[in-house]
Parts: structure tokens; C-alpha cells; sequence
């Protein structure tokens, strides 16, 4: 098998499977964990993106040039998206101790309902007429089954 | 001209040491933002001033563009950077607790916005993206109450998940042509993206660069976070913001992604937008989230301008847009003291009777009732979708109208309330001064623009003409041609 | 190579699909350093020696330690004692 | 509903990456702008390490934003998590072991971080990797100590000067009828201590900046009460 192809099945991996963590996780960490993943495998694509087996890193040793060096843009530009990811997930993090403190919950579904709840309290109308009505309605049924 | 680069660098440098300059004084703490904001605004008007016809290319660093990161800006870039200095200087973060941390906040907001709207670069446009994306969960979640916390986690998932899709469609586009100069995509594109890589990685950016925009499916933080985000930060977020992210997506498709299934796809995401958001907004019951799910279908008028090809398609979709950034700040300025149910604003019409004024004025200019601003921007789009004689496209002419009569029907609902005699509830509470004023203003200028409306049209029309330009674009810029 | 690269690759992504399916979240999070420190590897792989410093800094060591500070003070560090 | 969506959701994500796949031609082009970077790098900015070259040279104003997000991020963290209040719970001591270690790790760490950072244009490291192990070593004895904390004042201090510095070094290229953000200064000899110009002292204005608010961010967490 070609490596640039395990490559590349790992950078699309780790996308598939942190929009999975995304989308189908119920717990705020986890879902903090997919974000992470799904990071971390858009860094890995960018780097990949001009990749050429061969290649050496892009630094001059003892004044030694070597014949045919990696592309140093994407590497830049993954410390940088690193580095952002860093600082959204300690932002997110820090939400996510504040949300738990409110509503004693990191379940995304009880999260949502107490939210419903908090801005139907705060503009005073009662919950079921809200816009997500027929939502929560299923969402009751299925606590219920 | 490389003044430019203080439109981003002045309130940055500024934000650093607002904290410092607090601790010395808290009188420079107060003002310091203000009046940065007062410059960078003024700045950006007299760069406007001697731009004309011409656009410029600034070339960071001294490194010949597209080895460097260029800024880009013709008049519709330093027209968006301009409203934003001045959209976050007239809805300034007033209230809460940690008010130094909130006005830094803004600060980065101008910054990031001004750099959002100047980049001519791909990497960087996504940078000052998360930006803004980061300052806007900080000034959200300054509201300090449980309902903000939850809803900015859960728009930052929503947006974080988008950034990481837009970073995947920049590494695709990397891939297939080696550069992110935007004026050197440009030079490229038509040999190297006008392939299903290229719609894969357009695709990928709509939803990425969408979120902000409330693009259809990406969109459901929108009510969650109007409802519970501080007003003023709201109008921020609705009005200027969310322009910006549109802004970006059109200068790909002018630029970069030329294939028609690009535009197909913004078309129906725009129809999709119009409907739901009309449709949630017809049946919300309270102010805030009703205004949050008009913006959405506001927004989705636009992005069916946009997918208008050519320069038809940017003038129709910036008249809107321009609407749009004047109408929704105002209306989010309204319902500061508006929050409450839509029953409960019996009465208001007696107790603020010029705040009931602006809201019927606001509303009436939204439906696009003539001889309003409003009107004008949205025949412009219907015009000219019905000249594009496709069915999509005359599907969306008649959504927007469909889309109309539903505005027409939930907003002077709430404006008839104002009027009722409800003896049992007593009537809302008087709008504050500082808001009211605000409000006032931006309704002046809405009002006053009846009376240039030519001028303005043509005014308009120009920018339009200039940023559908892409050779333009590429003569500006001028990037080396590399082996 | 190849092999090396197959291996780390077929860990990583395990490791990933583990990181949402275990209960424990201590265990998840273990999951999620694997995956970090793979990423680093293959980072070395593709000549990014930089790149792989800061995943290794940043992605294995800080954000497991951010992970770790949450999970303690979210309470979810003994989930099954 | 909810479940439903997000299938169909993935599903589309899944067929989209399926199509990138299927299309995309690994490798086949040249990277256009790195080869010229390679070759012009050594000369126009004169740091032996190029991904250095490339984060504060050509892509310096992308650096200055991604200090501004760790910035806002750490901003937006005071916000949400607040001071901590006075008597909250902390955690149990950590023991000997830990706080001896803390001790002998405390100066180890600040000089592999300094090394680490004033290298950054030499070899591989630099600001962000020294700033992150300057942040360990101010916060591990923090984590040695729970009673203790950390000087938050001196942290926004910090914070604010590195990042009005990177500005600053950036405006005074402007001063002299520059582009914001040109190198400045000699580029001298590639490869030793003292080369590239200005931008080894931009690296360590981006080590200070990283270090402080990753610190800070660090200590706003750990210093909120535990909840058990």
C-alpha cells in the first residue's frame, strides 16, 4: 500500500470520526473530545497537502542545504491551527465546568431542555408554545419509552 | 497606504494593554476603546476617500505577494471594516459585571472584523475567523447567567466543528494548487479547481465559513444565543458580523470556485434559510428569538442574491446586506428592554411612543414597503432573479415574497399589540435612554437614505461592480508567477 | 516504513474510536494521548520536526492536562470507582 | 428527530470525504509557494529553521492573530470562570514527592524553555513549544501546591507587553516607510545565535505571550473549586 494513501486514511479517519463525535455524542466532553479528534485530523490533511516522500525537514543544519526540503507553509500553518485548538478547548472547557455548576448536567439533551426553559422563563411564556415545541414534545416521548 | 494594516494592528496593540492601562487609570480605561475606535473608523473613511476606482494591495511584511500575506482592499472591504469600528463603537459593551474584560473583548472585535474583511489571504481569512469566533463566545458569554454559558458552549461546538470543516477545504485547496494568495487562487483556479475537488472544498467552506453567516443547516445556535447573549452583542453578531462571513463567501466565488453547482448550492441553502427562519420566526413568541429567526431568513434572501452569477447578483445581495446591517442592530437595541413575551408588549406603544415609532418604521422597511430602503434592495433581487428565467431561481423570487407576507403578518402582529388596551398586565418598561438614542440614530439613517437613494444606488452599484472584478483583483495584487 | 507508519495509523485511529466509546472518561482521555502522540510520530514521519514539538507540547501534554483539570473538577474523574 | 438528522448529516459528510477521495491526486502538485520559500528564505530572512522563516517572517501576521486568540481565549476563560471565591474547596496536598520534584523541575524547565525559545530560529522549537514548557514550569508547582496561587496581575502584565511588543516591532517597520511587520535589524550569519534580525525577538515576545496565558488559563481552571 502506498504510505501517502495510509496517510491520507488517517487524516479522514480522524475527521469521520470526530464529526461522529460531534454529532452523535449526548455528553459535553465527549463532544469536546470529538472536536479535538476532528481538529487533529484537519491538521493532519493540511500537512499532508504537499507532502512528498523524500524530503527532508526545512532547516539548515551546520550549513548543510539539503537537496529537496518538505514545503515549510503547511507546517506553519498547522502550528498555528494547533495552537488555536489549544486555546478554544481551554475556553471550552471552561464553559463546560460553568454549564455543569448551572444545571448540574453535562447531558446535551438536559442541557438544551434547561436551556428551552431558561429563555421561555426569562421572556415569560410557557414552554410547550415555544418554537421547539413539537422537539421537546417528541424529545418527552422518548424520555418516556 | 500601508495604513492599512492600522486598522487592524491600532485596536489590537490597544486591547493588549487596556487591562494595564485600567489599573493606571480608570477614566483612560473608560475611554481608551471609544476613542481608538473613533480613529480606526476615521482612518478607514479617509482611506474610502482616497480609494475611488482603484483598489490596493498591501504586501505585509515587505514579501512580494504570494509568498507574504497581502491585504486587500477595495471599496467594499474598507466599507465592511468601516462598520464594523463603528458598529462596535455604537453598540459599545456598557453592561455586566467585568466590564475592562468585555471592552477588550470589543476592541479585538473591530480588529478582527476590519482583518476579516481586508485578507487577501486563505489561511488568513480562517485565523481571523476563529478570531471573531472567539471574541464573540467571550462577549456572549458575558452575560454571566446559566442560559449563556449553555448557549455559548453549544455555538462553539457548532462553530469550532465549521472551522474545522473550512480548515479542510483550505488543505484541499492547498493540495490542489500549492498556494493561498487569493489573487494567485484566482490565476489558478480555472485550470486546478474548476473540478469535485474544488466543489468538495467549496462545499466545505460554505459550511465552515456559513456557521457565522447562519447559513441553513449550520445555523442552530442562532435563537439560543440571541436569546440569552447581551443584547447589544446580538445586533453586533446579527448585524455586522454575520456580514462579514457572507462577504467572505462571496469574494471565493468571485475569485476562486466558478463551477455553477457552487452557486446551486447556496441558492437552495439560501431558499431553505428563507423558509425556516420565516416560518420560526412567524410562530416565535417572543421578541428576541422572533427578530433572531428573522435574521436567518434575512440572511437567506442574501445568500439567494449572492447565487446570482455576476455583478447582477453582488449589487442586489449588498443593497440587502447594507439594509440588513442598519435594520437588525436596531431592532436587537429595541428589544433590550422589549425581552419579555410578545403578549406582554401590550401597552408599549403609551409608554415609549417613539420606540413603538422605530419598530414600525424598522418593520416596515424589513417587509419592504415603499418607498423604504428595504423595498428597493428586495425588487433589485427579485428583478433580477427573475431575469436569470431558471426554475430554481424563480423558486427563489417567490419564496422571498412568500417569506414577505409572513414578515408582514408576525411583525405587525407585534405592532398592533403595541396599541391594545390590556388592563391586566401592566405595560413594559420604558426603553433606556442610552439604547433609545442609538436606535434613533441608525433609524435616522435609514430614513435619511430615501432621500439619495440614486446617488446611493449608484454609489452601490460601483462597489459591486469593482469587487465582481476578479481581474481586477489579480492586477492589484499583482503576485510573482512562480516556476 | 510503510509498516511502521500502517501500525501507528491503525493505533491512532483505535484509539480514536475508543476516546468516544469508553465509558470511563479517565480511560478516554488516556485514549485521546495515544491519538495525540501518534500524531506526533507520524508528524516526525513527514519531516515536520517542528510540527510534532508542539503536537507533542501542546496537543499530548496540555490539552490532556486542560482534559485532565476539567475532568477533576467536573467530578467525572472517578466515574466507576 | 434529532438522531435522524445527525445520520443523514454524517451520511452526506461521509460521501463528501468518499468523493474527495475518489478525485483527489495525492501529491501531483508542486508546492508553487514552499519551493520558492525554500529558496529565497535563507536570504530574505535569514533564519536556518524556514518553518520559523514562514511563522514570523512571511506569515508573521498570522502569528500575531493566533497570540491574539490565545489572548482572547484566556480573556473570554477570566470572564466565564471568575475569581475564585475565598475558603472554596481545594484539593488534597499533593505530598512530598510531587512538591520536591515541583522544586527541582521549576529552574530545569524555565532553561530548557528559554533555550527552546532563543534557538527557535535555528533549529526546531521556538516560541510556541518554549512558551508552553514555560507555562509548565510555572504552573506545576501551583499543582504541588494547592493552596497556593498564582500572581494573576503579573500574568496580565506579561501578557499585555508581549503583545504590544510583537506590535510594536511590527509598527516600527511602518515608522521607517515599510510594510507593518518587516524584519528588521541585520540578518546576519545563517546559523548563529545572533541572526535573522528581529526575529528571535519576536520569538520571545511569542514564548512570554504563550507562557503567560496558557499559565493563566491553566490557573483559572485549577484554581476554580473542585465540584466532589
Amino acid at each position: 500500500m502506498d504510505t501517502n494513501l495510509i496517510f491520507h486514511i488517517a487524516a479522514f479517519g480522524l475527521i469521520l470520526i470526530g464529526s461522529a463525535g460531534i454529532v452523535l455524542s449526548t455528553h459535553l466532553v465527549r463532544i469536546i473530545f470529538g472536536i479535538a479528534l476532528l481538529e487533529a485530523g484537519a491538521n493532519l490533511l493540511l500537512l499532508l497537502a504537499t507532502y512528498r516522500e523524500g524530503s527532508s525537514a526545512p532547516v539548515i543544519v551546520d550549513g548543510h542545504i539539503p537537496v529537496i526540503m518538505a514545503d515549510p507553509v503547511p507546517q506553519a500553518l498547522v502550528l498555528t491551527a494547533i495552537v488555536i485548538g489549544v486555546g478554544i478547548l481551554a475556553l471550552a472547557l471552561s464553559l463546560a465546568l460553568r454549564v455543569q455548576r448551572a444545571y448540574g448536567t453535562l447531558d446535551l439533551r438536559e442541557v438544551r431542555q434547561r436551556l428551552e426553559q431558561d429563555i421561555a422563563d426569562e421572556a415569560g411564556i410557557e414552554l410547550p408554545s415555544s418554537i421547539d415545541a413539537p422537539q421537546a414534545v417528541v424529545k418527552r416521548q422518548e424520555g418516556h419509552a | 497606504m500601508n495604513k492599512l494594516a492600522l486598522l487592524v494592528a491600532l485596536p489590537l496593540i490597544t486591547a493588549f494593554l487596556l487591562p494595564l492601562i485600567n489599573r493606571a487609570s480608570a477614566f483612560a480605561g473608560r475611554w481608551t476603546g471609544p476613542l481608538i475606535l473613533v480613529v480606526t473608523s476615521a482612518l478607514g473613511i479617509s482611506l474610502w476617500t482616497q480609494l475611488g476606482d482603484n483598489a490596493v494591495a498591501v504586501e505585509l511584511g515587505g514579501f512580494r505577494p504570494p509568498l507574504g500575506i497581502t491585504l486587500y482592499a477595495d471599496q467594499m472591504a474598507i466599507l465592511f471594516a468601516v462598520a464594523v469600528s463603528l458598529g462596535t463603537l455604537l453598540l459599545w459593551p456598557n453592561g455586566g459585571e467585568d466590564r475592562v474584560r468585555q471592552w477588550t473583548l470589543a476592541l479585538i472585535l473591530a480588529a478582527s472584523g476590519s482583518g476579516l474583511a481586508l485578507s487577501g489571504d486563505l489561511f488568513n481569512i480562517y485565523v481571523f475567523y476563529e478570531l471573531v469566533a472567539v471574541v464573540s463566545y467571550g462577549l456572549i458569554a458575558a452575560r454571566a447567567s446559566a442560559g449563556s454559558y449553555a448557549a455559548t458552549l453549544r455555538y462553539l461546538v457548532v462553530s469550532s466543528f465549521g472551522a474545522a470543516m473550512a480548515l479542510t477545504g483550505i488543505a484541499l485547496v492547498y493540495q490542489a494548487t500549492g498556494t493561498l494568495n487569493l489573487a494567485q487562487l484566482a490565476q489558478l483556479a480555472p485550470t486546478q479547481l474548476n473540478n469535485l475537488q474544488g466543489l468538495a472544498a467549496f462545499v466545505l467552506m460554505l459550511i465552515g465559513f456559513g456557521v457565522k453567516a447562519e447559513l441553513f443547516p449550520v445555523n442552530t445556535w442562532v435563537p439560543e444565543v440571541y436569546a440569552t447573549a447581551p443584547t447589544r452583542v446580538s445586533g453586533l453578531l446579527a448585524g455586522v458580523v454575520s456580514k462579514l462571513a457572507l462577504l467572505i463567501i462571496v469574494r471565493l466565488l468571485v475569485l476562486v470556485f466558478h463551477q455553477p453547482e457552487a452557486l446551486t448550492v447556496m441558492l437552495v441553502l439560501g431558499i431553505m434559510g428563507v423558509i425556516t427562519g420565516e416560518l420560526a420566526a412567524w410562530r416565535a413568541r417572543d421578541f428576541k428569538r422572533m427578530i433572531a429567526f428573522s435574521s436567518i431568513g434575512q440572511l437567506g434572501i442574501m445568500f439567494i442574491a449572492f447565487a446570482i452569477p455576476g455583478k447582477a447578483g453582488i449589487f442586489a445581495g449588498l443593497a440587502v446586506a447594507l439594509h440588513h446591517l442598519v435594520v437588525k442592530p436596531a431592532l436587537f437595541l429595541l428589544a433590550e428592554r422589549w425581552n419579555g413575551s410578545l403578549s406582554s408588549l401590550a401597552g408599549a406603544g403609551r409608554t415609549s411612543p417613539l420606540a413603538a415609532a422605530l419598530f414600525i418604521l424598522l418593520a416596515l422597511s424589513l417587509i419592504g414597503v415603499p418607498p423604504l430602503p428595504g423595498f428597493w434592495a428586495k425588487l433589485l433581487v427579485l428583478v433580477e432573479l427573475s431575469e436569470q428565467a431558471q426554475p430554481l431561481y424563480y423558486l427563489g423570487a417567490f419564496v422571498i415574497l412568500a417569506g414577505a407576507a409572513l414578515e408582514a403578518n408576525y411583525l405587525f402582529r407585534v405592532a398592533s399589540r403595541f396599541y391594545d388596551k390590556d388592563k391586566d398586565q401592566k405595560a413594559p418598561a420604558a426603553q433606556r435612554m442610552p439604547d433609545l438614542a442609538t436606535a434613533s440614530l441608525l433609524c435616522a439613517v435609514l430614513a435619511g437614505s430615501i432621500f439619495v437613494l440614486t446617488p446611493l444606488a449608484a454609489q452601490i452599484e460601483g462597489i459591486a461592480t469593482q469587487a465582481a472584478d476578479a481581474t481586477h483583483y489579480i492586477q492589484t495584487v499583482n503576485p510573482e508567477t512562480l516556476p | 516504513m510503510e509498516l511502521l507508519v500502517l501500525v501507528i495509523v491503525i493505533v491512532m485511529l483505535c484509539s480514536a474510536i475508543a476516546v468516544l466509546l469508553l465509558k470511563d472518561f479517565l480511560a478516554a482521555l488516556a485514549a485521546f494521548s495515544v491519538v495525540s502522540l501518534g500524531l506526533s510520530v507520524l508528524f516526525v514521519i513527514l519531516r515536520a520536526p517542528d510540527v510534532a514539538m508542539t503536537e507533542a507540547a501542546i496537543g499530548a501534554g496540555l490539552s490532556s492536562l486542560l482534559f485532565a483539570l476539567a475532568l477533576r473538577r467536573l467530578g467525572l474523574w472517578h466515574l466507576r470507582s | 428527530m434529532r438522531r435522524i438528522s445527525s445520520a443523514l448529516f454524517l451520511l452526506g459528510l461521509g460521501l463528501l470525504i468518499a468523493m474527495i477521495f475518489q478525485t483527489m491526486e495525492f501529491g501531483s502538485v508542486a508546492p508553487l509557494v514552499g519551493q520558492a520559500i525554500n529558496a529565497t528564505a535563507a536570504e530574505q530572512v535569514g533564519a536556518a529553521n524556514f518553518v520559523t522563516s514562514v511563522v514570523l517572517g512571511y506569515r508573521g501576521f498570522d502569528t500575531l492573530l493566533e497570540l491574539t486568540i490565545l489572548f482572547t481565549a484566556a480573556t473570554a476563560g477570566g470572564l466565564v470562570l471568575g475569581k475564585p471565591r475565598a475558603g472554596a474547596a481545594r484539593d488534597p496536598d499533593s505530598g512530598f514527592i510531587l512538591r520536591a520534584g515541583a522544586d527541582l523541575f521549576f529552574p530545569l524547565l524555565l532553561v530548557v524553555g528559554l533555550y527552546i525559545i532563543l534557538h527557535g530560529h535555528l533549529t526546531p522549537g521556538g516560541g510556541f513549544q518554549g512558551g508552553v514548557i514555560l507555562a509548565a514550569a510555572f504552573f506545576i508547582p501551583i499543582l504541588a501546591r494547592p493552596g497556593t496561587s498564582m500572581d494573576h496581575r503579573l500574568v496580565s502584565i506579561i501578557e499585555g507587553l508581549a503583545g504590544a511588543g510583537f506590535i510594536l516591532i511590527g509598527l516600527l517597520a511602518m515608522l521607517g516607510g515599510g510594510d507593518f511587520l518587516t524584519p528588521l535589524l541585520d540578518k546576519g550569519e545563517l546559523g548563529a545565535l545572533l541572526s535573522a534580525g528581529s526575529l528571535p525577538l519576536l520569538y520571545i515576545a511569542v514564548g512570554l505571550k504563550v507562557g503567560s496565558e496558557l499559565a493563566g488559563l491553566l490557573a483559572h481552571l485549577s484554581e476554580t473549586e473542585a465540584s466532589d
